[in-house]
């Protein structure tokens, strides 16, 4: 039938309602025929992955067998930092901040420690993992390619303060972001450098360098200042440890954790809970510790005292390869910067 | 006083004995064969959706039932308030017991726990006490769900014990037996062959038996009572943990039962090519193999029905078991009696022997009336009861029939 | 007999008494009906320990199984369950006690008169009248197993000795059965119809307004009105 | 004469079968259904008030949570409002991009939908499964032209986020190799299945005057009879250059929806092949660079932009005060436009229908309580 309108032609077709056929069973059995069908080409057929493909086994075998992640697959967002040189890409320009829907983004600017003017680098970077939607519209925006999105969607925890990711935990090395999106990164890569290169430039002495890796290379320096180890104890840990199978690594955590909960608390009998978020910021800039609000230092040590969850160590619940990868990384960074 | 005359006392602790052994084995025997047949009937209809199924727990998840088992138990035991507590706690109780019951007369393979001269009888007398379980279950729980699973549960097993037992007769009548054991014996003819479904009676007697089955075991399509779509989980609602699983246990051990059942009426039980001339030791194993091979096919066919069809409605399954199955069961009866009267009255009907012979196995004159004869009525009363059924109520237009102003 | 059958004579014979008390002084209805089913078990366990078989089953089938079934049914369908009010003892308590006892002994006294001579026999004496009566009734050889109630006796029996009073009771049947179908027929007739939005549409394309009762709903409209 | 005693029941807020945190409060008599009421709003999270706070761009990742099943939809139609409101122009490129968006994920709505319908009647989910498994290969796709599964976020003022590459044509090309295989498997199981014609045939019947009077959309309202699809009455991105067919029932009830979206599957299968062959020749890239995504602020005016998303008619109206968040953010939702005709066209069936009928509503609760 057809229906002419205004806009055109309309083809209708009206379905076929069966009224016309007998129906003494003869539909029941055509339909345990296909399933049984279906049924032998999964138990004898080999599995399929095939995008073509309508019979076998479609499972996949999760924890030992998963799928290949699309570059754009987008998780949750990280911070990335040069390799080289340690450099953090961000400069808190505040883009991701006011594009955020859900209002995730928790930026506080890093300061000149003599001038007190700003420099173009994050001196803390708060992320509330828990209600973040996984947009993505951050990593859109930002200009100078800081704030990626990551593959790792292993993060179940049981520890909800420690969702709220500080800049310590979200940080990557570029070359893992490079690893996980290597097109993606490609085309933005020397613009992001180069972009980092004049940021370099504004930020006098330490500033914009001394988060994440540095706790794990320094906190044996750090030690002795404070009982902050709690989370490099933990990440000492994480990093330097061969986690083998994702199964076996189970022990180990609960290990780690047990002895950092066990540090901490010794911490707590010692000194102020707050002395773990002022020794991190002391390593960053002095100035840049006293604009943080006490409510903010508070959290922010109880995040450092329980960074044992799994978003706080990073690459806990990675996939193998990429856990692997990372240490890599990490441990070639270690070295360049102990020679 | 020789009022009570004394059995010596040793028969007696060796009778009590066997018994024990029995019963444990029973018991044992039809837990382990239900948590085989969640396992079986899991993965087989995962391959049916392209899936795998179960297969962590144990080689290929075979242990699977075993972790929900100990799951299960180590549950909170919860009553609701309201619930009527003596009541609640022993539905479970009642259909547990009713399932081991039946298992006391239902053989495996050519072994007979106990031969019971109205063995058959027996198994759908205690079976049938399964609905009192449910109502207690539906009315113990306190819960408009669980009294309306209960209810329909009820009365779906009253309707379908009817054809249940209705197409049962004919295999009494062929058999002559009320016994499981006698039954099972008298298809060893025709060198293992000689089982019951091979004959039309016998044909349609299965057909509306495992339709009928299927109602009994609450399987797919009439699942109705547990119809999780509709009042969540029926007379199950209220019940968690370990008396949670003694349901589930008695439902997979009835339909256990039923597919043993089926396999030893219809099937010939143990009964195949070369279990006679393979001696009792040998043979015994073989007709266990047979048997577990027929009632695990029949019970995959169960499953392959559960991944096939939707569920009835609730008025259209009573619809189907009195205004389908009845007369087809019961015309299957009638020609039952032509079947046995074709094949075996000798003197009784002298005009049988006229025409074809002396009434003896080998005569397969006989044998081949008496298939076209109760071939002819069954095929007749079906297409009869399909054509009634198919109400064409000539006053009516196409238009209100369709708007459902027929009903 | 021997001890152990008689231990377990009297233990059922408990348990069915016992039930059968519960049945009657028991408040609440649903337990009354449960207790009930547990009676109608014992007595058929209790044919069961007479071998005889087939009566025991049927006692579950039917007993058991579909009657004390329709009683709860019954009792569910209607409202009050939980007989909190109620009065266990009715003021005439003693005519119905009367009665009942009337019928027991109507029933225990001639079997007694009768049976009088053979009451006090032994089991063994018992037993070897039915071995007569079996033999003679197989033509002279001893049957291996001596039946008490069979299937075979009974089926012999309905259909010669009590013929008559057999067919009566199945007209009987089938005269209450059409009944039930008529009463429930009518009923489905008369009862309030729910109407389909495809009905009402139908209808009032027809002219014909829905018909409501004073409680607002909707009256039955058989098909034939509406054509 | 004997009166039954009516029984009220309630269906949900947690109940397997109401789609979600649905209540229905239903009045049974016997089994017949009596009365029923809808109660919703349990999933109720503010989603217009929102639009009227956050930016324009911040909304889009919002609208994937409105119909989850079908972000994609839901993105191209919202997007489509404002762009309208901001007089942008699309390129071509990306009016292909969004067509094909839409009809795969009409395909794998329907594909789930029909088998949540069928797990409903009581099918053991072999349908729903073989449904998942289409619409998981369709999700992966997704997943790999936006990043997510599901919460694509994939339309941007004036185009989609990232374009299409080779790979993933030859994927869809892939795909659509095995989908005719998937749609005769699945009539083969299911369309004649005499259980399937008893639980669906004249069971919860939407005459068509009613239908158009309720103003439902949809495969719901072409089950009724009315050959009304936003596609071919308002015909939007480049639906007009495709040949395709509307399918329609002729009595309304459960089965003629329920084929309706059979046959609709096939229909998106055309327009899928046509927009891939026509797609290399169609100009300009994935986006109009012009645009400014995040500071879009369109002139003083309002906007109504609707779509055919498979549920039905979904609409996004829009004003504008010229600020850089809309003054005022309204949404057609299909689905609970067409749950306001469950409640009428449940009476008089067994209580056992509703849940039949619910489900060939196929309502999705993140868009009837937004």
């Amino acid at each position: 039938m057809t229906l002419s309108t205004r806009k055109g032609t309309v083809n209708i077709v009206e379905v076929n309602r069966h009224d016309n056929n007998i129906h003494a069973g003869q539909g029941t059995l055509k339909g345990l025929d296909i399933v049984f069908r279906k049924f032998r080409k999964a138990l004898f057929g080999k599995a399929n992955t095939e995008r073509d493909d309508t019979e076998g086994q479609f499972n996949v075998q999760y924890p030992e067998e998963r799928l290949v992640l699309a570059e754009a697959y987008r998780n949750m967002p990280i911070l990335l930092y040069d390799d080289a040189t340690g450099q953090e890409l961000c400069t808190s320009c505040f883009q991701c901040e006011r594009v955020c829907p859900p209002q995730v983004i928790h930026i506080t600017q890093a300061k000149h420690p003599e001038t007190g003017k700003p420099v173009p680098a994050a001196a803390e970077f708060v992320l509330e993992y828990d209600t973040c939607m996984s947009c993505g519209y951050c990593a859109e925006v930002c200009p100078f390619d800081a704030i990626k999105m990551d593959h790792d969607f292993e993060l179940s925890t049981a520890d909800h303060p420690a969702l709220d990711v500080h800049y310590t935990h979200l940080l990557r090395p570029v070359s893992y972001y490079e690893a996980i999106a290597p097109t993606m990164w490609a085309e933005v890569r020397d613009a992001a450098l180069k972009k980092l290169q004049n940021n370099i430039k504004r930020r006098p002495g330490n500033i914009g360098v001394d988060h994440g890796q540095k706790i794990a290379g320094k906190s044996s320096a750090a030690a002795p200042k404070a009982a902050t180890p709690a989370a490099g104890a933990a990440g000492r840990k994480q990093y330097t440890g061969p986690i083998a199978k994702v199964g076996t690594s189970m022990s180990e955590d609960k290990l780690a954790r047990l002895m950092a909960i066990r540090e901490a608390n010794t911490g707590k009998r010692g000194g102020p809970p707050e002395s773990g978020a002022h020794a991190i910021e002391a390593d960053v800039a002095t100035n840049a510790a006293g604009q943080v609000a006490p409510s903010d230092q508070a959290t922010s040590g109880s995040a450092a005292s329980k960074a044992t969850g799994p978003v706080a160590a990073p690459g806990k619940n990675m996939s193998e390869d990429k856990l692997a990868r990372l240490m890599a990384i990490r441990e070639a960074n270690k070295a360049k910067q102990g020679e | 006083m020789t009022y009570w005359p004394v059995i010596a006392v040793d028969a007696w602790i060796g009778l009590v004995l066997v018994s024990i052994i029995k019963v444990t084995l029973i018991l044992v025997g039809g837990s382990l064969g239900m948590m085989f047949l969640t396992w079986y009937e899991r993965r087989a209809i995962a391959y049916m959706q392209d899936r795998r199924g179960p297969n962590r727990v144990g080689p290929q998840g075979l242990l699977q039932p075993v972790s929900e088992a100990i799951k299960t138990m180590t549950k909170e035991d919860i009553t609701p308030l309201d619930a009527d507590r003596v009541v609640h706690f022993l539905a479970p109780v009642v259909m547990l017991g009713a399932t081991v019951l039946a298992f006391a007369v239902i053989p495996w393979g050519n072994l007979f726990p106990s031969s019971l001269r109205v063995g058959v009888l027996f198994i759908f007398a205690v079976t049938g006490l399964h609905t009192v379980g449910m109502l207690m279950a539906g009315w113990g729980s306190n819960n408009k769900f669980a009294l309306l699973g209960g209810m329909r549960g009820v009365a779906q097993m009253v309707s379908y014990e009817i054809p249940l037992l209705m197409a049962l007769l004919p295999i009494i009548l062929l058999s002559g037996s009320l016994s499981l054991t006698d039954i099972v014996t008298r298809q060893g003819d025709w060198y293992g062959f000689g089982w019951y479904v091979f004959s039309p009676v016998g044909l349609t007697a299965f057909i509306t038996f495992f339709i009928a089955a299927l109602a009994e075991g609450e399987r797919t399509p009439f699942d109705i009572p547990e119809a999780d779509s509709e009042i969540v989980a029926g007379y199950l609602t209220e019940y968690g943990g370990m008396k949670f699983a003694v349901f589930y246990l008695s439902n997979y051990m009835t339909n256990l039962a039923l597919c043993f059942i089926m396999a030893s009426l219809f099937l010939g039980g143990g009964n195949g090519p070369g279990v006679t001339a393979l001696g009792t030791v040998l043979g015994g194993l073989l007709s266990l193999v047979y048997f577990f091979i027929k009632a695990l096919a029949l019970f995959f066919l169960m499953v392959l029905i559960r991944g096939t069809v939707p569920r009835l409605r609730v008025d259209q399954l009573m619809g189907f078991a009195w205004k389908f199955l009845l007369p087809i069961v019961l015309v299957n009866v009638f020609s039952t009696a032509i079947w046995v009267a074709i094949t075996r009255w000798g003197p009784q009907a002298q005009i049988f022997t006229d025409w074809f012979g002396e009434p003896a196995s080998d005569n397969y004159l006989r044998y081949g009336v008496a298939i076209v004869v109760t071939l002819i009525i069954n095929l007749l009363a079906v297409y009869a009861v399909m054509r009634i059924n198919r109400r064409q109520p000539s006053d009516l237009t196409e238009e209100e029939i369709a708007l459902g102003l027929a009903g | 007999m021997n001890y152990v059958v008689l231990t377990i004579f009297f233990l059922l014979s408990a348990l069915t008494l016992g039930s059968g008390i519960m049945v009657v002084t028991v408040k609440n209805i649903i337990h009354a009906a449960l207790w009930l089913i547990s009676t109608f078990v014992g007595v058929a366990a209790l044919y069961m320990l007479m071998e005889a078989e087939f009566l025991a089953i049927v006692q579950v089938l039917v007993y058991a199984g579909a009657v004390s079934i329709l009683v709860l049914f019954a009792i569910m369908l209607t409202r009050q369950i939980t007989g909190t009010g109620t009065r266990q003892l009715h003021s005439r308590w003693w005519v119905a006690m009367l009665t009942a006892a009337a019928l027991f002994g109507g029933v225990i006294v001639p079997t007694v008169w009768q049976q009088g001579s053979s009451w006090d026999k032994t089991a063994s004496d018992a037993q070897a009248i039915l071995v007569q009566q079996a033999t003679e009734a197989n033509g002279g050889t001893r049957p291996e197993i001596i039946p008490v109630a069979g299937t075979e006796e009974l089926g012999a029996a309905l259909m010669g000795e009590y013929l008559l009073p057999f067919e009566v009771v199945s007209l009987l049947l089938t005269a209450a059965l059409i009944g039930a179908i008529l009463i429930a027929f009518e009923e489905r007739t008369r009862r309030r119809r729910v109407l389909t939005l495809a009905e009402e549409l139908a209808l009032r394309k027809r002219g014909i307004v829905e018909p409501h009762d004073e409680e607002g709903a909707v009256v039955p409209v058989d098909a034939e009105q509406a054509v | 004469m004997l009166k039954t005693e009516e029984l009220q029941v309630n269906i949900g807020p947690q109940h397997p079968s109401t789609h979600g945190v649905f209540r229905m409060l239903v009045t049974v008599d016997g089994e017949t259904l009596v009365d029923l009421k809808p109660v919703f709003g349990y999933l109720h999270r503010n989603h217009e008030q929102l639009g009227e706070v956050n930016s324009y761009l911040q909304n889009m990742p919002f609208t994937d949570r409105l119909d989850y099943f079908n972000s994609m939809v839901n993105n191209h139609a919202y997007a489509r409002a404002v762009e309208q409101l901001a007089g942008i122009e699309v390129p071509e490129r990306a009016q292909y991009i969004r067509v094909i968006m839409d009809e795969l994920s009409r395909i794998l709505n329907h594909a789930s939908a029909l088998g949540f319908l069928l797990g409903d009647m009581g099918a053991w989910q072999t349908s729903l499964l073989w449904g998942l498994r289409e619409r998981e290969k369709i999700l992966d796709l997704f997943e790999y032209v936006s990043g997510a599964r599901m919460m694509c976020n994939y339309s941007r003022f004036g185009g989609v986020a990232r374009d299409i590459d080779d790979y993933f044509i030859s994927e869809v090309k892939k795909l659509m190799q095995g989908l005719p295989r998937y749609f005769d498997e699945f009539e083969r199981l299911l369309v004649e299945n005499e259980i399937l014609l008893v639980r669906a045939k004249g069971v919860g019947v939407l005459p068509k005057e009613l239908a158009l009077s309720y103003s439902v959309t949809g495969p719901l309202l072409r089950g009724s009879g009315v050959p009304y699809d936003v596609r071919k009455a308002e015909p939007y991105a480049v639906y007009d250059r495709f040949d395709f067919d509307i399918p329609v029932g002729t009595v309304g009830d459960v089965y003629d929806r329920f084929l309706v979206r059979v046959e609709e599957m096939r229909q998106s299968y055309r327009i899928l092949e046509q927009a891939l062959q026509q797609m290399p020749e169609a100009e300009g890239g994935h986006i109009n660079p012009k645009v400014k995504q995040q500071s879009l602020k369109p002139p003083v005016g309002e906007s109504y932009a609707r779509v055919e998303s498979p549920k039905g008619e979904l609409g996004f109206y829009l004003v504008s005060d010229g600020s850089g968040s809309a003054y005022r953010y309204k949404v057609r939702a299909p689905s609970f436009i067409n749950l306001s005709a469950l409640a009428d066209m449940c009476k008089g069936y067994k209580i056992a229908d509703v849940v039949v009928i619910l489900g060939s509503i196929d309502i999705v609760m993140g868009e009837v309580d937004r």
